[in-house]
């Protein structure tokens, strides 16, 4: 959607990303990038390439299958006044360690009553697509979002990629970073792309937590959706446009600190919300969007009931047939978006 | 033919319908994955194809297999990893829908649902996960039932030598050995876990020798690729199991002829390791050693060969012919009710 | 608020539910019991008081601590025909075998295509109250109910918690049971009795999953709560009685499965909805119960803004004042219907 | 008075200290939670009175933690877990401050935020956490960060023998083991993980000497309950630690003398198991022998408990005269800014 101008520097999301993370690195000799296969390889989703080289085996460290110690580790070494970064390589398997970052890590800064910091980021791949089937596919940031104590991002885009990480590393807090497969721009998993940024200014930059981003302004119906449901909303939007209906599209980019207002005023414009998502539909992300509004009906004026898209209530089946009907696709939302607009409340 | 003949004979057919499986998946996997079929820009695309997904083959590990299941009857159970073609050959799971599955059709042992690492054939008591470690414990709630209810089957755990730096491995070994349960752990050491090498992810050479005293069991190494030193170990172990003494961890040194996945640069792995490891291939070995003994003879050595392929073509025929399953099968089977 | 008549037989809750296990144990053999120190011990919270007399060693089972030992073995010998129940201890310590739960169970049974049955109970403490701060003290239903697979399960009462129990070893799914120490009527835990319905018949009784128990019909506001806050929401009620407001009081009983319609159909009688939850406040329940309303603004017609109380961003501290102010009291609620019945939304 | 003799009578007197310190506490925590003060048909109540929740006591434990401790400087780290006073105390943990933490008062380590579960002393590089295990992997990464700065600080783990079935435990020792990271592993065997006796939970009989050579690093039994052999083995430990080749696993034998929790009715507990360990108490037995070695007289001894019980007096002193947190503080420290 940005107008590529001379100053325009394009770059594929995990490159974003991994821009952001050498640069703390150079800057911060405090930082380290810990993980399966994030060394010599790179990341098995590229998350790494180049740092190994760069920074030696010493701060970009290969793990053994053992994610609880590593988390683990990570909160110790923070403690110590370290900023460690730990991979999970897919975001399914924060159950595997699901204890060290709920109790451990996200509660050790308040039951401390401010004594010790965590400043770490845990990075994961997630979202399928791509047939990876049930325990591979997931995209979970809602169970990180319900935990206090965790910021959580997921940028949409390239530019965001490297923002968030710079504003990730940096932050005293621990930070839940999630990177969705299919928008990393990799050469081995297809991807989508409705350029919603990717200008990837060489500097370093960083992006505030807690500011949403207008992906596209309209007056009809604001659809929010979250990574990768970003740039399907924004594709959607397109074809909505063609079919006389102005969407407005809205990334919250972190689902902790959320940008209510941001929210509140979008909704308040068009009357019509639609949240779309690729973790589970209930008792999650979609929920608390929408409960957002409902908790604000007073200055909210609702024209259709609230919308929601998820995974919904199944896990991620194989056959890609099934996935494509079980993950919120495009299409879908531009039938949920028109059915909204010919819906009226009593 | 003597039993153990005829159980040599079986290892060898079913090392070979393995590797032919396992090498045919392997070029199978990449139809329609390569430019120009796929979207713009990409070298490969892991989604795309009749076969989608990541794909982990067993390929060179297939010793480990037959030496274990040559003993388990049908009401033994295995409980497998992300790599567990092998093991789900081996204990007679149904090839062709095990391949319809992972063609995702609605043929398929799961309809099409689970795909390659979420094998289950309850018929003969095999299921699979993708989370390394975590089908460990799987197999001694299996032995659990078993002794519980006075039965004699015994559960098998198959898993790679990362996932014995997981938590699980250590939880289950402590119940196993704490309970006696008749369980069997088998430590295949493909010296990999993706791209790590097991000296940069293991504190000790070998589980089996430095940590199932650790748990109050036996540990056997086996340092070569070779179905019948597994088989002669895993005799013991499953012995020692039906008797009601407890488990056995067993660790086998095998191969990984492949990436870990489908499409793997393996930058890692050193250079002329391949050509090392396919040096040392079980399967001539083996058809080496039995003809040696006069249980196989060159001309049943071909036609073994040649059934494999059939039958592993009759399988990809099978899935490829097979349907998807129908959309709305995509809401069932999350309750049973 | 049942009229005790000669019939009525009152349990405390820990009894009610120990009956439940104990006849269903008697009816199948299948049934086991594991976990730690539910043996002679009977449970550190007295959940399984008298079964390891009743039932032996080799049904009532002491496990070592190792908590993803025992879920993956819950599931192996539920997958080979056993009916296990799996006591964690404290609901907070799902951290530690998450994926067991989450990645392995829940998803067997779809992931097999319908072919491998789970017929399982997790059972586990939760609550705070009593000072056990952060990592003893959590409720932590939203996290199993976001998961697709698992059926949750939590009674508020002593005749719910013996004929939900039932049901739940008799379903053949995998269900989450969570029993909060503030309602177990223990003699070493206070406790809140509303007296919402003590009778526990002694002859074996199962309750549907997915039907809702209205605690107290009201015209002006509905209050959801689950669990210990349905009886706060009882004892708000009786308080808001006197001060003119009609509180109706809605037990859902189980979130997955969740009686929609019994929700949707109170909210659009009174138009006013509270959903008060011990739960963290974000990305959780009671975002999932006000996105249900929201979703059917079609057919409810609200009057006031939805409201919810909740653990609002904190973990539970550990210092009495401030966990009381951390959970949501009995005052809170009668300070927010008062409220809601101020407010009217556009 | 030589450096040895010094260590060995801090040792003393901080046993002495913390033994004030648990006895004390014992009988404190249970005011204000007993009838006709209570809700009615409640026989104690663990959420009254001024000590509220869980109460795990460290009582017969001292040993251990005065003889890890006495070699550790402020820069070493020490990671505890639910029972953990007498770490706290060895550690050098601000006693008024660690009292108020207990009471839930604004002066407290965590201005009351966390309770005794969770005592975080910055100053002297002291933290526990409330999960069984929980606190393994903490002090590797405390080790790792030692190791990267290349200081020559060390991180001590201390946990149960209960703790040593957790999956953490294996994760982290492997870890240590691999990377060669300057952690001591302080397995303290009470015999107990609440109710379950350790031969019904743990498959062997020692961590140390059956598991520790899983994990490539030095397994030390110490069979009895002596603050003077710790002392010994974690000298060796330690050394071995910041000289950079790596951990050790130490395992101890050492006493519950109460309930697992204050209020436990211990009906698990064999009859005569208590008279039996209190027989053996280290406090008297470590005094007799310094007596004997001429560090400490009668007198002194005396003046020692009499020291330590108003070390107590006056922490408590300062707990209950402090104030609650304002109610404002609930909202605060979730995060930095
Ligand atoms: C809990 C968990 N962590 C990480 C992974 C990603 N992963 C899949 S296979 C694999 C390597 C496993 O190594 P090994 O156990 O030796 O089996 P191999 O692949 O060599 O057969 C890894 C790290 C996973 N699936 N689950
Ligand atoms: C992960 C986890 N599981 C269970 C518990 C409950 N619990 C608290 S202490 C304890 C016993 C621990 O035994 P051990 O490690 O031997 O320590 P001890 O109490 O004997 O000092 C248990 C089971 C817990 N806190 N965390
Ligand atoms: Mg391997
Ligand atoms: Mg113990």
């Amino acid at each position: 959607m940005t107008t590529i101008d001379e100053k325009q520097r394009n770059k594929a999301f995990f490159q974003a990303m991994i821009e952001g993370i050498s640069q703390e690195m150079e800057r911060d000799e405090r930082v380290f990038y810990m993980g399966q296969d994030v060394g010599k390889m790179g990341g098995v989703f590229q998350s790494t390439v180049g740092l190994h080289q760069k920074f030696g085996a010493n701060r970009v460290i290969d793990t053994p299958i053992s994610e609880t110690g590593m988390m683990g580790m990570a909160l110790g070494a923070a403690a110590e006044g370290m900023r460690p970064i730990a991979e999970l390589m897919f975001v399914d398997f924060l159950g595997v360690c699901f204890d060290q970052i709920m109790n451990e890590i996200a509660k050790v800064h308040y039951m401390s009553g401010g004594a010790v910091k965590q400043p770490l980021v845990i990075t994961a791949s997630m979202g399928g697509g791509f047939s990876d089937a049930a325990q591979h596919s997931q995209c979970l940031h809602s169970l990180f979002a319900h935990v206090p104590g965790l910021k959580v991002v997921a940028p949409s885009n390239p530019h965001d990629a490297k923002g968030l990480m710079m504003s990730a590393i940096r932050d005293d807090n621990p930070v839940v970073y999630l990177f969705h497969k299919g928008i990393l721009g990799l050469p081995i998993i297809g991807f989508i792309d409705a350029d919603i940024d990717n200008n990837v200014p060489e500097e370093p930059y960083s992006i505030p937590f807690g500011e949403a981003r207008i992906v596209r302004e309209g007056q009809d119906v604001t659809i929010i959706g979250l990574s990768q449901t970003v740039q399907k909303a924004a594709l959607a939007a397109e074809i909505l446009a063609e079919q006389g209906i102005d969407a407005e599209v809205l990334d919250p980019r972190t689902l902790v600190p959320l940008d209510t207002d941001a929210i509140i005023k979008s909704v308040a414009k068009t009357g019509r919300l639609i949240v779309v998502d690729e973790d589970y539909l209930n008792y999650g992300f979609t929920g608390e969007l929408s409960a957002l509004i409902a908790e604000n009906l007073d200055i909210v004026k609702l024209k259709s009931a609230i919308r929601r898209l998820g995974v919904a209530g199944v896990s991620i089946p194989y056959s890609r047939p099934l996935e494509q009907v079980a993950i919120p696709q495009v299409e879908d939302i531009v039938t949920a978006a028109k059915e909204v607009m010919a819906s009226s409340i009593l | 033919m003597s039993d153990l003949n005829a159980k040599k004979r079986w290892m060898y057919e079913t090392m070979v319908l393995i590797r032919e499986y396992e090498d045919f998946l392997a070029m199978a996997y990449f139809e329609d994955k390569l430019p120009p079929k796929i979207q713009k820009g990409l070298a490969f695309d892991i989604g795309a194809g009749p076969i989608p997904g990541e794909m982990h083959l067993s390929a060179g590990q297939e010793a480990a297999a037959v030496g274990v299941c040559a003993h388990l009857t049908k009401d033994d159970s295995v409980w497998g990893s992300h790599r567990s073609h092998h093991f789900a050959i081996a204990k007679g799971v149904d090839l062709d829908r095990m391949t319809a599955e992972i063609f995702g059709k609605v043929t398929g042992l799961c309809r099409g649902k689970g795909g390659h690492m979420h094998l289950f054939d309850l018929a003969v008591h095999y299921a699979c996960t993708g989370i390394v470690g975590g089908g460990i414990p799987h197999a001694c709630g299996a032995a659990l039932a078993a002794k519980m209810r006075g039965e004699k089957s015994v559960a098998v755990a198959e898993f790679g030598d990362g996932a014995a730096n997981e938590g699980s491995f250590h939880e289950s070994l402590n119940y196993a050995g704490l309970w006696k349960l008749p369980v069997i752990f088998i430590c295949q050491d493909n010296n990999y876990g993706i791209s790590v090498a097991k000296s940069d992810s293991t504190a000790v050479e070998s589980n089996a020798l430095s940590r199932a005293a650790g748990y109050n069991m036996p540990g056997v190494q086996i340092d070569e690729n070779d179905p019948l030193a597994m088989f002669e170990a895993f005799a013991t172990a499953v012995d020692r199991a039906r008797r009601g003494e407890g488990p056995t961890l067993i660790e086998m040194k095998v191969f990984r002829y492949y990436g870990h996945f489908q499409g793997d640069p393996e930058t890692y792995r050193p250079k002329g390791e391949i050509e090392t490891i396919r040096e040392q291939d079980p399967i001539p070995n083996t058809a080496e050693k039995l003809m040696a003994e006069g249980i196989l003879t060159t001309e049943q050595i071909a036609e073994i060969s040649q059934k494999a392929k059939d039958r592993v073509m009759q399988a990809f025929t099978f899935a490829k012919e097979s349907a998807y399953p129908d959309a709305s099968e995509t809401f069932q089977h999350v309750f049973t009710d």
